[in-house]
Formats: structure tokens, C-alpha cells, sequence
């Protein structure tokens, strides 16, 4: 047992850090909330060149896949750089094909999982539990997909587009209708499949927010001075943001421990630890920056206005507490 | 003890109850932080106006009603139950009216409170600057001696509602050089036009992109003696007597949160009475109950002469806390539906999380606190 | 409305306080946890005398109530001191007496009220809801009341003494047998009745417990040095006890509060929020005097020790809770 | 990264799941705060050793198995979850055994580890004094040089398990009288006999009347010098070298969380699931799951060669708060049966208690996190 990042996974994050550093997503985020889509597809294709959107591809598709330790380090890294689009969707939908393909009915994954793995293909498709059921980003999303019944659908596009809390976040509904692409109970199972996948990058992607919410407040606790004195040498500030740091330290053996057991119970400890970090570190953030930090033209908004959606989507906490407990049989 | 009303206030209460049932508009107005929902809001304050409604605490002359706290509480409750709209009013109304009723001469308020009254004149507020936050007595902008009045320069931030509004209040350094020591002194207390020249305003967005403040840019900008509160250099006084007076009582209202825990409970119940939220539903309700018990206390001293002091501490911590987490219930409550939330939920939210920050940090309430109601020492915090 | 307490109401406190002070109550607290009640019972001699036990007992039966302003009023000070015994069951048991009485059934009133009024009878009953059924400090009391169903019996004792988190108080269970009151519906308004009051009671009594424990700590802080100066010039330790200031300032006014208007809703607000106040002042008492408050030698403990059992007795937060919803009909 | 056992590892695990399940005391043993059962643990402790699971990280010659940091872990999830009793023997285990591997002579360890291992020995830890709290460089006991050792006198507290134990550890002044400004020189780390002539022992109860811990009054006991640890004057050199190494780890083993989560889980299922009590339930068996991971990967760290420094402090304000919450929501499950609890919620919930206060306060934990792992200024605290 050691469970530790090998130098491999570790030189991944590091270089995906460095790319998404470089191209200042901040500007991609920004316009991705204002309807132009492009520096972000820019971006998305530079992820699928090193493979990110290849991780929960079978080998047979064009994929490297499945490999959700490595999803779960790269998630990090894109939630850590605010990255826009239906990142979590397009793995999601990923892993609902190649899944389907693994039960037989691999007419859909060929045609469909190598655009996908190559980043020619941005996929959206809802949450398969509750919610009202919008894909995100259908908007700018080559492939919308949707679930109905034991149905999946090719949808033809999607209906207007409603506001989320972070305008980087565009809901909408698919539109009814499409093509017909599987039927059954391994559309039921894959649905599942790809729920758990979903479940692992967006706890990937709330710990990655916590992260950089916490560097940002940290660095301006160590600037900003009030009373004559850097505000970081109060207690007051010290204690939270220490606090803070505990939050996500816990959440992140969780994070790659569900990776690597995919276990539901897992998964669901992990998204919903995760994800009330993210929103403990965006309070703090908040509150210590001040007004300041209450402000959309600070970039520190673009992660501030994402921890919350990350925390509901594909499973609220308490859908993911009641996860939990629905598999408990005893510890260790 | 006694929790009564008198029949003059319960009339005074059935009067209020009933004009706003008449008038408060049936659809929400737009939100007051656009360009459109300021207008509407404003309307709103000339209609509240009208019935006499608007500054129920005045006095008569300057178009209110002369009702002491108890009364105006009764009508704070009335107001938020009846669903009205937020109050594009309240810089003038709760920051500088108080201020005029004790500093300033009776021409200047028979000058500025009746269209203050009607909504005619929306006032912003400029306290703070880009350096001084919570650390209010490190201010820069200046105020310069001339010919009959003064000239402002310097920048100012975080002027709620000055992105529309006509006019704003605040203090300037007009003596010398920041003395470290005595950074207090040297301030004046002004009010100056937002359409003067010399003044740049830029909206900023809040988290939501809506632009709640502005800062201000100001170059050389004239003010008339006239416009002067108080006696020149005694600004920071007068600035802090007002925050110690009853303004700790008024900064938010018990109503509104005795309306808000309503609609969480009808939101509770609707959902089908999530036994999972249930003790957060509860606390919600007991906290409105409470404050508004708290409330009822204070303006119980205030009306006997006590001062509002350090205690007004502890009600911003509490309420500022408070409004957060009844937005937090409601929006699990919402669940995944939340994130599409606006109005009273989503917007409300976004608003309730400027609570700790702004009229005093949280955390240096609780230095107050724990330095003047408890006797704790000085720290270097 | 005026809602602030009267000159005769601060003068009541005022003299409960100085005869409680001067009564030394840590010493008959430790007397009563050994099996020693004579301390004890003088007390509640002297508080009887100055009419703590006459505030729910009507004017033919010897009392002066029903006062529960006045009640909540002395039942601060008795927390705010540590009085050990049943003095929440003995206001419960004359509250339902009283109650019986104005139903009608005023035998047992006539019988046993002049005695708990005059102070000469220490009375205890179980609590009406839930719970295990012990009457508090059974093996004490003079006077140990059963509810059976719809019928109120005189219990010939209690069984066993069992041990509570607080060794100041002894649980047991009423002995079965007795004698047959009163029975009907009359028993069963008057439990009710007898109810409100205890959870009155012990919200004032958790109350004063709470501003006990914040005021040695508060002094501690001042008295106490580490790294060179008075541990409350720490921000930590600041922050902390204002939390705690802020808890039972707002505890206070729902118990007058629900002394005035005496609503189910009210009295379990009250309830709820002093048993949590008291539960936070413990916590931060025992946190910041550190490994001494963790003594039982210190008198700290005798309030620490009391906060958790008042939070839990004659309703349970969570039993509050649900008062308080149950009875909600909109604002104001 | 990976979290699967080799063969061996789970044949380890499964030898220690048969002899837990054949030797565990069917009831549980008395409280070890009391003679009874102080007396029942020190025999379970022998019990331990004759099958060699008292010290299973040690080296073979000393009663151990030589277990790595791996094995410790599954060796302890296997111990709790057979609901093994309480260690009498953890102070000289996780406390002075460190020290004595790193600092001691080969002579010293022959000695002291043996005696240890089986129980025959208990140790009791002495570093608190009255006056120095949480800041021990301000220590004033103080050890002076006598023929052949050196005369302790002062007064130590806080000494847990000493009102039962044979011997006692600690650090005691042995330069000049302190010097303000470098308050850890001086210190010399030595052992000694609780049963020596000078030595008084006043139990203090805790919260619950147990008798956890002693004042020790120290007047002129003699230590030959065979019994000081080091050289003298590094004693606090000497005593944080050992904090800082894998005890950070092993000061609450994740066994006995994940223990306690799954004992809450079936009290929780036992009262019938109650949906308000839900989430705080799922936060337990979450939050045990977490603390075993972090473990692990401090574990692997550890392994690998990378010393645990300041990130044991996020440990401790962890499980200190993580065993409070815990026990919150047990006596909560328990309802107004609460206040009759004991055994394993009612003195678990005293127990926790000390934890946030105990092996560096949580405030102080707060103050290296926020120092050393973010870099924040020193403040004045």
C-alpha cells in the first residue's frame, strides 16, 4: 500500500498546471460567461492533446482509459485554473458510452467516444439523479445527450438558456425528440457508471476551487494591511484559514481514495467533502478579502461563484451523505 | 416586563397594514441594483411618500409621522410581511438623516431631509477608500479650503447604490498631514453632488455582476460651506455618534427577517417537510424570533434614555449570521434546483453575504465585544 | 411595550444573587453530589422564604403566581449560582397542582401546595415527555409525584439511584404503588401545564448556567498568562467568548419572551436556545481554561458538568425544534 | 498510488483478527482512570505481550514484531474493531519509547523497552507544570547535580495515568536560571521513579471524578545519571524531536475512529435511522474514512522518507474535533437517555473533551498550521 502520487501522476498535474497558467484562463472564463465560447474551446483542445479528455476512453476509442486517478489529478488541476464547459459532462458521457460498449452495445462509442477522446467533440449531458434535469453548457456542446427512461437519446440541440449562480455555468434544457441511440438495462447500468464518473471529477474539480481560493486569500492576507500590520498576523484570520486548509487536506485522500476503489460510498464521501470545503474556503475567501473579494472584476469571483453549483451538481450533500450510509456494512 | 401593544399602536399597525395592502405592487419591481429597478424603486419611495409612509420617524414637518422606535418597528414588521420592495432610500434614511437630526443646522435639514422623504434625492454613501476599510481613520481624500466652501479630491469605494443615485455623504481629511498618531483628526463631514463636475463614477459589479456600489473618482470637486456637517475637523465624531445611537437597532430590522423565516417555512412545507432541514427550518424561525425580542429590549432602553452602545456589536454579528444561514437553508432546500435560483433566494443570498463585511467587519465586532462588553485587553488583534 | 424588566424584578435578582453569593452555593453543590443534602435543603429554605417556590402556586394556596417572569427571573440566578436539587421539578409539581385545582380538582392542592410554597416540601416528578422517567433527585425529595397514563399518583418513593453526567444530579425512577390522586382529563391538561413551566424553568436555569461559565472564563482569561501576556489578548480566545456572549444575549430575551406570552412555541424556542447557549459557554470554558478546567477540583466543573443534562431535560433540542414548527402559523 | 495489502500484509491482518478474537475480553474491563481497573488493563497488557501485540512496531529483542508503519495501522484498525480495551501503556509507548529508539543508549533501551512491553512497567508522563501550560519552554522544575545524578524538586501536572503508574518521564531545568529570551536552553530529559523518596502523587479527578491524571510534588528525588536521556541541556531539543516525527500519526490511531463511526452507526440504526440525526451520522463514518486515508498517505510519506512535521497539527485539530462531533451525535441519538450514559459514550464524550486541550491546544495547532504550512506572519498570537 502506498498511497502516494507516483512521479508520473505527479509530473501530470505539474504539466497540465503549467499549460493552464500560461493560457490565463481567467480571460477564457470571462468570456466564456459572456457567450463566446472560443479562447475556452482553445483551451479544451490543448487538454485533449495531453489526453485529459481521454482517461475514461477505452483503448478500442481512441482512449487511455479508464484511469480515474489520473482523472481525478487533472480535475484537480482544472478546477484549481476555473477552466469553463461541461468538463465534468463530456467524462461523464464518455463513460457512459464506453460502458454500453463494454455491455455489447458498442455502436454508439464507435462512432461517437473518439471525438470525444481526441477534443473534437464536447459533450453535455444532465445529471442522472434529480435536479431539473439541464445540460450544462448544451449551448456551446457538440453533443447534447439525454436519458429517458432506459432511453438514451442523441438530442437536437437544447431549449433556452437559463442563468446559473457562476455565469460561467450555462443551463439548459435538451431539446426533446433526436435520434434514438440504445435502449435497456445497460443504458440503465452505464447511466450509473458514467453518475459515478461525474461524481469523482466534480469532487476533483470542487477541491481544485478550494485550492485556489485558498492560495489567492492567503497571498492577500500576507499583502493587505489594516490597523498597520498585515492582516494575516491577526489570529482571527490565521484560524480560518488554517481551518480551511484542514477542510481540504481531509477531503483530498478521500478525492483519490474513491478513485481508486470507485466504490459509491466512496465517491459520495468523497464529493461531499470535497465539495463543503470549497464552499468553506470560498466563505473564508470572502470574508477575509472583504469587500474587495465581493467584487466581480476581482478574478477571485470566478472561483467564488463556482464552489456552490460544484457542491449540488451531480449529487447534493445530502444525496451524497444518504450514499454513504446506504452502503455502510461495518468499518475498514 | 410586558410585550404589549396599546391600542394607538395597534391601530398605528391595522393603518399600515392595510395602506400597504393597497399598494405594495403585486409583482416584485426589478432589482433595485439595475438601472431600470433603481427608477421603479424610486417611484416606490415617492408612493411610500404620498401615504406618508417613508420616513415614519420623522417628524411631521419633514414628511413623517413623528412614531417613536416601537412604532417604527411595528411598521418595519408590516412592511417586510407585506412583501414590499427593498428600500433605494436607506443610505440617506439610516446613515445620514441620523446624522442631520443631531449635527447639522435647521437649514440644512429643512434643505435636504424632504426630498431625502420623497425619494426626489437618493443618497450614497462614501466612507470608505481603497486603503481603508475596517481601518476607517487611515482616510486620504482631502478636502481644500476655497472660496466659500471646499474642493474634494481622492477616491472612495464600496459607495453602495452610487452607481444611480444623486448624491452622496461622507468624511474628508482637512487637516493636516495624517498625523500616525491621531489619524482621527482633520476630518470633516461633507455632502457633495454625484453629478458635480470633477466626479467619476464607476460602477463596480458585485458577485453577481450587479453593480450594488460604485467607486468614486474626485477631482477638485466644489463644495459649498453649506454643505458642511458639523464643525470642520470634528468629522470622525460625528461620523461615530451616529453609529452608537440607535442605528445599531436599525441596520436591519427584525421584520425583515420575521418575513424571511415565513417564506422558508412555506418553502419547507411546499417541499414535502424535509426532516433533514427541519432543525435548520426551526432555528431560523427562533432567530427571527429572537432578534426581534432582542430588538424589542434595545429599543425598550433606548426609549428610557439608555445609549445603544457596544451591544449594537453583538446584534451585526448575529444578524449578519443569521441572514446567511437562513439563504443557506433555503438554498438546500432548493438542492440542485438552487444553482438557477434568483430572486428573494438567489439574489437574497448574494446580498446576505456582504453582512459580515461591510458596517464593520465581524471580526472587529467581536474585538468591541470582547474589549468593551467583556473587558478583554487590547490585542494587537 | 416595554419590554425590559421592572425596578422590582431587577431587585428580586439582585437579592437572589446576594443571598446565593453569600451562601457559598459551590460547597452545598459538592455536599448534595456526596449524599449530603443538608446544605442543600437550608438553601432551599432561604429561597423559599424570599418566595422562589411560591411563583407558580396560586394566592389560596399559600403563593404568590402565577409570576413567571418572576419565575424565569430567579430561576437565572439559581443557574447562575449551581443550586443543586429539584428545583425545576418542584415548580413543575406545583405548577400541575395549581392547575388541577383551577379544573376543579383542588384536593391534592389544598393538601400538598402550602408545603412546596412555604418550602418545607421538596417535590419531583418525571418529565412529561419521552425519557426514561426518572424523577430528579427522587431519593431527595419529600414528595415524589408519578403520571400514569391519565392518572397522577403519589409515588411511596423511588426505586434505585442511577448516575448522570452531573453527579449534582441523582435519577431515579418514582417506586410503582402510591396513591391515587387525581385522574381524567383534568391530569392530563394539567401535566401539559406543569410542563411549560419546567421547560421555562430550565431554559432560565441553562441561562444562568451559561452566564456563570462565561464569567469565570471571562476572568480567567484576564488573570491567566502564556507567552508573556493574559491569555484573553489572544484574538482567538476573544472571538470566542464574544461568540459565547452573543449565544446567551440572544437566549435571553426569547426566555422573557416566553415567560410574557407563556406560547408552546415560545417556551420551546426559549428552551432550544438556552440549552445550546449554556452547551457553547461549557465548550469555550472548558477550551480556554484549559487542562484545569478539565478538574473536577476546580468549581468551574459544577457548571460545566450541568450544561449538557439542563439542554437535554423536559425536551430535547430536537423536541424544541419540533414545537416550534408545530405551532407555526407566520410571522409576527 | 494504491491502497491494496501485499499477502503478507493480510495474512499479518488476519493473524492478529484470530488471536484479537480469541483473547478480547468478553466484557468490558473496568475504567482504566480507576485501581480496579488499572490493575485489569496492566494484566491485559501482559496478556498482549505474551502474544507479542503489545509493541508490534518495535524490533523483535524488545518484545515487538518489527512491524512497519503499515502493519502498525492494520494492526490498530484490527485492535479497535475488536473492541480491545483501552491502552494503559500509551504514554510510555507513543511517548518515550520514540525518544528512547532516538536518543537513548543501547544499555538504556535494554532496560526500559522490556518492562514496557509486557505492562509491568507503566509509564506516566510528566512535562506540564501549573505555571506552563501550553508554553513549556517556561518550565521551572529543576534538576541539580548530586554524586552519581541529580535531585529533582518542582511540581509537576497534568501527569496522565500517574496517580496508577510505576515511572514517570519529563524535562526539567538544569541551567541557569531561565533566561527570558531563550527559555528552551537548559532543559535536561530524564526518568524517574514515582515510588522514590520526595516523590508525592495527588490524583486529580477529571470531569467525570476519575482520576486521569496527578500533580506530582518533586522534593529533591534522586535520578542516578543511567536514568537521563541525552545530554543533559538538550532536553527540549530532545522532546520535540520526538513530536515531530511519525507520533503526529500515531497519537489516535484511525482504527479507533472507524471503530467509533460504526459503533454510531449501529446506534443510529438501532433507534430507528432517525432522518434529523442522518447527515451527522454520515459525517462520522465520512470523517473516519478520511483520517484513515490521510493516515495512509502520511504513512506513505513517512515511508518513503519524508519527515511529518507541521502537517501533524492538521491531524490533531482533526480527530480532537472529529471525536467531540462524534460523541455530540451519540448522546444526541441518545436523546434525554444521555444523561445516564457511560462507558463508551458517556466516558468517551469526557474523554474527547480533552482532546482539543491536550498535546498542544488546538489554538496553538492553529498557529504552526497557519506559520508554517501557509507562511502567515508571526503575530502575537
Amino acid at each position: 500500500m502506498r498511497f502516494l502520487a507516483t512521479r508520473e501522476q505527479r509530473d501530470f498535474a505539474r504539466s497540465l498546471d503549467a499549460m493552464l497558467t500560461a493560457a490565463r484562463t481567467p480571460t477564457a472564463i470571462r468570456a466564456w460567461a459572456a457567450g463566446d465560447p472560443s479562447p475556452g474551446r482553445a483551451l479544451w483542445s490543448r487538454l485533449a492533446e495531453v489526453g485529459v479528455f481521454a482517461l475514461a476512453v477505452p483503448e478500442p476509442y481512441e482512449g487511455m482509459g479508464p484511469l480515474p486517478v489520473e482523472l481525478a489529478t487533472a480535475f484537480v488541476e482544472l478546477g484549481r485554473h476555473g477552466m469553463p464547459g461541461p468538463v465534468v459532462e463530456t467524462v461523464a458521457a464518455s463513460a457512459l458510452l464506453a460502458e454500453l460498449a463494454r455491455r455489447g452495445e458498442d455502436g454508439p462509442a464507435k462512432r461517437l467516444l473518439p471525438g470525444i477522446a481526441m477534443g473534437g467533440t464536447i459533450a453535455t449531458l444532465p445529471p442522472a439523479v434529480g435536479g431539473p434535469g439541464y445540460a450544462l453548457d448544451a449551448d456551446v456542446a457538440d453533443l447534447v445527450l439525454a436519458v429517458r427512461g432506459d432511453e438514451l437519446w442523441l438530442a437536437p440541440g437544447h431549449e433556452g438558456v437559463r442563468a446559473s449562480a457562476d455565469p460561467a455555468r450555462r443551463l439548459a434544457l435538451p431539446a426533446p425528440g433526436g435520434e434514438l441511440l440504445a435502449a435497456g438495462p445497460a443504458v440503465t447500468a452505464a447511466v450509473a457508471q458514467a453518475g459515478g464518473w461525474a461524481v469523482l471529477a466534480t469532487a476533483a474539480q470542487s477541491l481544485g476551487v478550494g485550492l485556489t481560493l485558498l492560495d489567492r486569500t492567503v497571498a492577500y492576507a500576507k499583502e493587505r494591511r489594516q490597523f498597520g500590520t498585515e492582516i494575516g498576523s491577526f489570529q482571527a484570520v490565521k484560524h480560518r484559514l488554517a481551518d480551511t486548509l484542514i477542510a481540504l487536506e481531509f477531503a483530498r485522500p478521500l478525492l483519490f481514495g474513491a478513485a481508486l476503489t470507485f466504490e459509491s460510498a466512496d465517491l459520495a464521501a468523497a464529493k461531499v467533502t470535497a465539495g463543503e470545503a470549497a464552499c468553506t474556503a470560498a466563505r473564508t475567501a470572502l470574508q477575509i478579502h472583504g469587500a474587495i473579494g465581493y467584487t466581480e472584476e476581482l478574478d477571485l469571483s470566478l472561483w467564488l461563484r463556482k464552489a456552490r453549483p460544484l457542491r449540488d451538481a451531480w449529487g447534493t450533500p445530502s444525496w451524497c451523505r444518504a450514499r454513504v450510509l446506504d452502503a455502510y456494512d461495518g468499518g475498514s | 416586563m410586558d410585550l404589549s401593544y396599546t391600542p394607538e399602536e395597534r391601530a398605528f399597525r391595522a393603518e399600515a397594514r392595510e395602506w400597504l395592502r393597497a399598494h405594495v405592487p403585486a409583482e416584485p419591481l426589478p432589482s433595485l441594483e439595475t438601472e431600470e429597478g433603481f427608477a421603479a424603486h424610486r417611484d416606490w419611495e415617492a408612493e411610500l411618500a404620498a401615504g406618508r409612509w417613508s420616513v415614519v420617524s420623522w417628524p411631521e414637518r419633514y414628511g413623517g409621522r413623528g412614531a417613536d422606535i416601537f412604532r417604527w418597528l411595528l411598521f418595519e414588521e408590516e412592511y417586510y410581511a407585506a412583501g414590499a420592495p427593498g428600500r433605494v432610500s436607506q443610505n440617506g434614511i439610516n446613515l445620514l438623516a441620523p446624522t442631520l437630526f443631531d449635527h447639522a443646522t435647521e437649514e440644512q435639514r429643512a434643505r435636504v431631509l424632504p426630498s431625502m422623504a420623497t425619494g426626489e434625492v437618493i443618497w450614497a454613501q462614501a466612507w470608505s477608500e481603497p486603503g481603508s476599510g475596517s481601518d476607517l481613520a487611515s482616510l486620504t481624500s482631502r478636502a481644500v479650503r476655497t472660496s466659500g466652501g471646499w474642493l474634494l479630491s481622492g477616491q472612495k469605494t464600496w459607495s453602495s447604490r452610487a452607481a444611480f443615485a444623486d448624491r452622496a455623504f461622507g468624511i474628508f481629511r482637512t487637516g493636516p498631514e495624517t498625523d500616525p498618531a491621531r489619524p482621527h483628526r482633520g476630518l470633516t463631514y461633507l455632502m457633495f453632488d454625484l453629478r458635480a463636475p470633477g466626479v467619476t463614477v464607476r460602477p463596480i459589479g458585485r458577485l453577481d455582476g450587479k453593480p450594488a456600489f460604485a467607486e468614486l473618482f474626485l477631482d477638485e470637486v466644489f463644495v459649498p460651506d453649506e454643505d458642511v456637517i458639523g464643525e470642520p475637523g470634528q468629522g470622525w465624531r460625528i461620523a461615530m455618534s451616529t453609529t452608537g445611537n440607535e442605528r445599531g437597532l436599525m441596520l436591519r430590522s427584525p421584520g425583515r427577517f420575521l418575513a424571511a423565516a415565513d417564506r422558508l417555512v412555506r418553502l419547507w412545507r411546499a417541499g414535502g417537510e424535509d426532516r433533514g432541514l427541519r432543525d435548520r427550518v426551526a432555528d431560523a424561525v427562533v432567530g427571527a424570533r429572537a432578534y426581534q425580542l432582542f430588538t424589542a429590549g434595545g429599543a425598550a432602553r433606548f426609549a428610557s434614555g439608555a445609549a445603544i452602545g457596544a451591544e449594537s456589536s453583538l446584534n451585526k454579528v448575529f444578524w449578519s449570521e443569521y441572514d446567511i444561514a437562513l439563504h443557506e437553508t433555503a438554498l438546500d432546500l432548493l438542492g440542485d434546483e438552487a444553482e438557477s435560483a434568483d430572486g428573494e433566494w438567489g439574489e437574497g443570498y448574494v446580498f446576505s453575504l456582504a453582512g459580515p463585511i461591510y458596517a464593520g467587519t465581524n471580526e472587529i465586532q467581536r474585538d468591541i465585544i470582547a474589549e468593551r462588553l467583556l473587558g478583554l485587553p487590547k490585542g494587537r488583534r
